[in-house]
């Protein structure tokens, strides 16, 4: 279907073009600027972990210790440090937050030693990502691979215990994709917290022993099930690199990744997360991570038919950006998803006009299909039609990664049966109409593709207007989503610090030296019928 | 009158369940359910499906039946009928009888971040049809958006001096809405100067009981349109300014 | 749509050629014969109407009283008698059933007088059938039209007081048509109950009252909605011309009634069908009701994908006798569905072929789209799905009465709400697809076209070897359905004569001339959202 | 152990509902069906939707929470566990043990018309990848079809001296089925002939228990297949033969 709708080839180079001036303008302004969570980022890929006697991480401890410091880099000093006191990292860091040791500016004739050192545990720190990523390849390969579309779904209990008891239910359902949603606001904390936790507040803590936890639970079912299934977990927030260091140690397979969404959706300042994204971008694209970008959020605060269109536009900037941060292109699961009205006539043929589109720009890309939200009745049997419609629309499309909708989205968190119901409405109608979108062809000039060139068109303007006058600008004035930012407001603009013009990370090289490329592959699944099925 | 639920015939009290019960299937699950309803009080129960969803967990579909009945005319309670006028009445109202503009701060107060319900009540652009209260040229409007702490929304309250205070609160999960709603009313007591505001809350799962049981002046559920709440600001902050 | 699919012209007229030569044979058996329920039909027509003290219908006591004069027809000696004793109608009956009149042949010289006078009285009945149709016509002209598809849902208590209340709740949430389900083997009864009732084993009586109260109740709601709701029945059975006398005169809109379901499935036998359904049609033609065919329970117990040829074969048989009995086009509601196991792969690009096949064959007639049934599951969420994508290849081949899925279609008949979620379900799905089909073509001899083109070829080969051994013979040979009937066994093959060479029935002429045409019309529905959606 | 519905979290004890008041739509509906729930037992209640289905009908979807619990091990009932043979396993006791054909008559009885069911079990072709009881060497067996009399069977059986009475019921609307399975028991004892058959009866809402409870010998539900009818009637015909 990668040629079913006539686009307007030059409207796409127009848009592609415009997007990655935009990107190109804002990775100026990357390339000037660290953050305290890249700092800490990258005493992680160091190695260190824990926190102090008051749950502080000692990432935390450490970087707050050498503020001032960070603007030249957190490593030269840190490592010196190190050399000196012949400790390894871990044993530094609980130095410096115990009030031992101290990290201090490193003289001229140490920084050359410094930094050799330096690379050469950037070296190792990025050994230890291929080394999980080769291990997903592996497994890929032992256990069996899932057949497209991945079927998603969320848990989100609070307790990583009920969580990956719930996983491995939904897994045997036939879930592909296990996310584990984080409990309210923890993008807004400027840490992360530490070790297994058993309350949250819709969601759980993203922590990496919880990611351990869940990783393990799915390993156990996919084997059970000979499918591998994929965990992912959020990197977007204040914490983006921290978070997708963990993700490419615990071998998660995704993480939602977007460049924008901590700005618009959380408030958090724009200079500060334009630079996080990158490392934490890099880092995804080392460990063979399949990034997922949030522009179904834009309409739930904008009109999905009148703004559809600020949703292609996003998914072209992600992709800049995606793309100056190594990805691949089968790790680019750029999201969308367009929620019209389900009142409004011809809802679902507008639907797939969009989904085509999106399909059709980004050929090659696991897209991330979003289910309805917004729209969601609290009558959950008419919930449940709605979602199946949009089932169709993903399989009709293409899509690859299909985030599920829920009959009960309106109400609460999925209870276990929720995905259970969920999962055999979205089989059924993937199965049931696998092969309809190769038995079809669209009528040129029908509605289907006016509203698809038309869509385009608009994006490809919106983008020239902010080429023009700036992504920083565009925030400010909400091009996105109909919400204004401050370039200089939000959180966490205090973490943002103009590098100094000796600043020294080796990891930024190291990530992109030498990596794997390609997505894992293996056999068919085992069984595609679920074993639980048996028992009526 | 009492009245009972109705299936297919008046009075037959016909229900429908489903849950999930944490026990591998057997032959003797559809039993297990049936006598599980029985035990909760319903009979001519039909188990529909009864299947494992996993080796530990077994889902039931079920009807059964009920002889409890409800008489809703004993039902009663704190029900908020607001006395709806339309967007000139409203602003000729205040105008005549307060003088000067109503002035409003709103709010999702805490770790809550969406902002599409307090939106749909104060922006511009409205809602169902209807404008926002931020249209209303009688009203200064401020909407905060989300993730407000306690403190900074009872702080530009003031600084404002503020008629009304509105709340949004979506995420109940663990009920933590209580938990914030609390903080607020806390607050506002601890700073002496809950009479001085007209305090509303609203969000899916608030409703007006709920909504003064917590110390709130009212409270609006699902479907709110900003009528309706410009509605009743208006009449109460005029009532309150005639009754001083 | 109506040539969406390239079908083999030739081998569309081959099977129609057959179905044709197979129902003129058919034709000549119907023409020499009569049977108890055609002459009580003809009784009923008169104007004869209550039961006995032993609740007996008067014309079952008056045919069985006069059981030796069938063969000749029951209109010449009821009429000498009436015309005798200067009775009416109703009179007679009441004389014969008190056993103070008795019915017998009609001496040579008072032949002609009694024909004419029964000729002059069959006009009248006529006229009676034709003033309910104009009453029909006037209605919808003042009431509104529904927008098709048509929305058909049932109802079934077993009460029709409890019936008339969810009607108007149904049509109130979007139903266009009600069908009110007959008690379970009504069908099997060689009488048709009288009067209002209110005990039903999964359906209610149909009896001429019910008709009545149901009809009142449906004008009231379509008055409210500015939308003209249907009411439907079931003529087939034992009592076919019967019920559709009743039917005719109180104003039902359509009427389930299948020239072979009764021999099929309810083993009534096949030369008593056969008579039955012709006078059972001329009346609904004349009364300006839309037949619906009963080709889908074929499927129930044949395998819709080895065996969907079937039903079309069938649909051809049906048409060819529908015509025979002076039914337009618009009243043809030929049956179809094919309910393929949804755990099948494609299963819904399989059903699209069928039902798009059907769609072409049948161009301007309002075809009847049968729901779900056999493999619909206890689980009624995911049940709710099925019908979800039903109602999806109903909208998406253009399907014109849609009898609606039920959730809980595998458990009992609807409770009130199970009709509601059914209706907006479909009502969802109808609007959001709406010009779906007009956006799409099917890729030639794709598979669609394929099992399309392959459906029908049976289906010409299937009708072409019934032809060669004859309609009776294929049925005892189990061609349809996989059920075999004994054409001489079965139900109600005691109440089949051979016409008596001076046979006299002036209905069958009456009947035929001087017939209105064409379908009602009317604006559009005043209200398409009921009102009742207001509140929550 | 006592366990208790699982939504989201060990023991939490949440259960959906959905069900219909006859009672208009007003502002106070969601509370009537509030406090309906909380009658019948149920805390935490959340009312997901509640509307008007028509003027005088409320639709409610529902979220709730029970203490109650349940313990399986002590839900004990009648369970038919078949000793389930294979095709040729099952001829080949019939021929070793009984040393003649098995016969059996089935039927859906009375008005009930539904016959997929007890075609399933009986015709050549089978279900579920089994073959029918009518492939099987070593059984005579006769397949009479709908709407069967009660007497027409017995006469039947009789005269095949059959050894086993199949009997079908699909329809349950107002329990129509067990006035037509009590009258076929009824009448095999007027006759005096209960001894000589073994007598099943299967259909989506028939059990093992309730079977025993009418007086048959052996029920069968939903999903049945004809090997596990085909084993237990050949066991239990044998173990007749071989006690007598
Ligand atoms: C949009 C949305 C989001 C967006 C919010 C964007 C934004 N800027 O608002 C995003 C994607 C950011 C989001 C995130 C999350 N969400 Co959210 N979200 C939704 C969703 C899909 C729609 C909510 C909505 O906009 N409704 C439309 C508005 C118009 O309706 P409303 O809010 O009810 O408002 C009306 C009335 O309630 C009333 N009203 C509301 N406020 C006020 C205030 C006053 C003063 C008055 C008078 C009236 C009033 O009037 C309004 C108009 O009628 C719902 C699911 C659903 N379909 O409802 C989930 C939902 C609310 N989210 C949920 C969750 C759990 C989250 C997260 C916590 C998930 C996570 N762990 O990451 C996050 C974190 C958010 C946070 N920190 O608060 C849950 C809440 C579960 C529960 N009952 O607690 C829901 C129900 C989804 C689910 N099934 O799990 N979400
Ligand atoms: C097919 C069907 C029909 C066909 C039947 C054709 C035929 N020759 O059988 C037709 C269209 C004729 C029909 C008519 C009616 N039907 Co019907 N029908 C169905 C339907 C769709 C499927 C039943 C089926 O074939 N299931 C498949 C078989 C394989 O399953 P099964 O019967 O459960 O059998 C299995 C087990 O139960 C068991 N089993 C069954 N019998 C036996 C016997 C023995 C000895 C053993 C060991 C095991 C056994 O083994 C089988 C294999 O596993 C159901 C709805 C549904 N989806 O279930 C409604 C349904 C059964 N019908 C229903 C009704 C009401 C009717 C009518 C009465 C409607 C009417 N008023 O006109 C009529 C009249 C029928 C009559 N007089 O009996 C209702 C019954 C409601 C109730 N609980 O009472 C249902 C549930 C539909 C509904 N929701 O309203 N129907
Ligand atoms: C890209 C992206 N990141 C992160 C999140 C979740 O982040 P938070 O923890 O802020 O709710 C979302 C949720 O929709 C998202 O789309
Ligand atoms: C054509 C036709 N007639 C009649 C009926 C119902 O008849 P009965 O009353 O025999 O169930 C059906 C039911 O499916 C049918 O399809």
């Amino acid at each position: 279907m990668n040629d079913a709708l006539r686009l307007n080839a030059d409207v796409v180079d127009r848009a592609r073009a415009a997007a990655s001036a935009i990107a190109d303008d804002i990775q100026q302004h990357i390339e000037r600027h660290t953050t305290d969570t890249t700092e800490r980022a990258t005493l992680r890929l160091l190695g260190i972990s824990g926190v102090n006697e008051i749950d502080v991480p000692l990432v935390n401890v450490v970087a707050e210790h050498a503020r001032e410091l960070l603007p030249g880099g957190i490593m030269r000093p840190f490592v010196d440090l190190m050399i000196q006191t012949g400790k390894n990292a871990q044993q530094v860091a609980e130095g410096v937050a115990a009030g031992d040791l101290a990290l201090a500016d490193v003289p001229a004739e140490r920084r050359a030693a410094a930094e050799t050192r330096a690379a050469a545990l950037a070296e190792e720190g990025v050994a230890r990502i291929d080394a999980v990523r080769a291990r997903r390849n592996e497994l890929v390969a032992e256990t069996g691979e899932a057949v497209k579309p991945y079927v998603y779904v969320i848990v989100a209990t609070g307790n990583i215990y009920e969580d990956a008891a719930q996983a491995q239910a939904a897994a045997r359902a036939g879930a592909d994709v296990i996310a584990v949603i984080r409990t309210t606001a923890q993008s807004l904390l400027d840490y992360v917290p530490f070790g297994e936790t058993t309350e949250g507040f819709g969601g759980t803590y993203a922590t990496q022993e919880n990611f351990r936890l869940m990783r393990k639970a799915l390993d156990e079912v996919g084997a059970e099930l000979g499918r591998y299934i994929r965990l992912c977990n959020y990197a977007s927030g204040l914490c983006m690199p921290e978070i997708a260091t963990m993700g490419a140690l615990e071998r998660l397979d995704m993480m939602l990744n977007d460049s924008m969404y901590g700005i618009i959706f959380r408030n958090i300042n724009m200079r500060r997360t334009f630079v996080d994204q990158y490392l934490s971008r890099l880092i995804n694209a080392r460990a063979g991570i399949i990034i997922n970008t949030g522009e179904d959020n834009y309409l739930t605060t904008a009109d999905a038919f009148e703004k559809g269109f600020t949703v292609v536009s996003s998914d072209f900037i992600n992709e800049a950006f995606a793309l100056r941060a190594n990805l691949e292109p089968w790790q680019i699961g750029l999201g969308h998803a367009f929620e019209i009205d389900p009142a409004k006539p011809d809802q679902v043929v507008y639907q797939i006009a969009d989904a085509q589109l999106v399909r059709q720009l980004f050929p090659g890309y696991p897209l991330k299909y979003m289910p309805p939200t917004k729209y969601m009745p609290g009558d959950i049997f008419q919930g449940h039609i709605i979602d199946g419609m949009f089932n169709f629309t993903g399989i009709f499309t293409g899509q690859e990664i299909m985030l599920l909708g829920m009959l009960t989205e309106a109400l609460h968190t999925p209870l276990l049966q929720d995905r259970y119901l969920s999962i055999k409405n979205a089989k059924y109608v993937f199965e049931s109409c696998r092969d309809l979108a190769g038995e079809v062809t669209y009528k040129p000039g029908g509605m289907i593709e006016q509203r698809a060139n038309d869509q385009l068109q608009k994006a490809a303007e919106q983008l020239e207007h902010v080429r023009e006058i700036g992504l920083f600008t565009a925030l400010e004035e909400g091009e996105f989503a109909d919400v204004k930012r401050d370039p200089r407001g939000g959180r966490g603009f205090e973490g943002v610090f103009e590098v100094a013009a000796d600043y020294f990370n080796p990891f930024f090289a190291a990530l992109r030296e030498g990596r794997m490329s390609g997505a894992p592959a293996g056999p068919a699944p085992g069984a595609s019928i679920p074993a639980a099925e048996g028992g009526h | 009158m009492v009245i009972r639920p109705y299936g297919d015939t008046r009075d037959d009290g016909i229900m429908q369940f489903s849950f999930t019960l944490p026990m591998p299937y057997s032959i003797k699950s559809a039993d297990v359910g049936k006598q599980f309803l029985e035990k909760l009080g319903f009979h001519t129960v039909a188990i529909a499906e009864c299947k494992a969803i996993d080796p530990q967990y077994t889902l039931f579909v079920a009807y059964g039946r009920t002889d409890a009945g409800i008489d809703p005319d004993e039902v009663k309670g704190d029900y908020l009928e607001v006395d709806e006028m339309d967007y000139y009445a409203i602003n000729g109202l205040i105008k005549d009888k307060l003088g000067r503009k109503l002035s409003v701060v709103g709010a999702a107060i805490e770790s809550d971040a969406h902002t599409v319900g307090i939106d749909a009540i104060m922006n511009m652009k409205g809602f169902a049809g209807n404008y926002g209260l931020e249209r209303y040229p009688e009203m200064d409007a401020l909407n905060l958006g989300s993730q407000i702490p306690c403190a900074q929304l009872v702080k530009t309250a003031l600084e404002r001096d503020a008629d009304v205070i509105l709340v949004s609160q979506i995420v109940t999960q663990k009920n933590i809405h209580v938990q914030h709603l609390t903080q607020l009313i806390e607050l506002i007591e601890a700073e002496g100067v809950r009479e001085r505001f007209v305090l509303i809350v609203g969000g899916p799962r608030i409703n007006n009981a709920f909504a003064k049981e917590l110390g709130y002046d009212a409270g609006f559920g699902p479907r709110t349109t900003p009528l309706e709440v410009a509605s009743f600001m208006a009449q109460e902050v005029v009532r309150r300014h005639e009754d001083s």
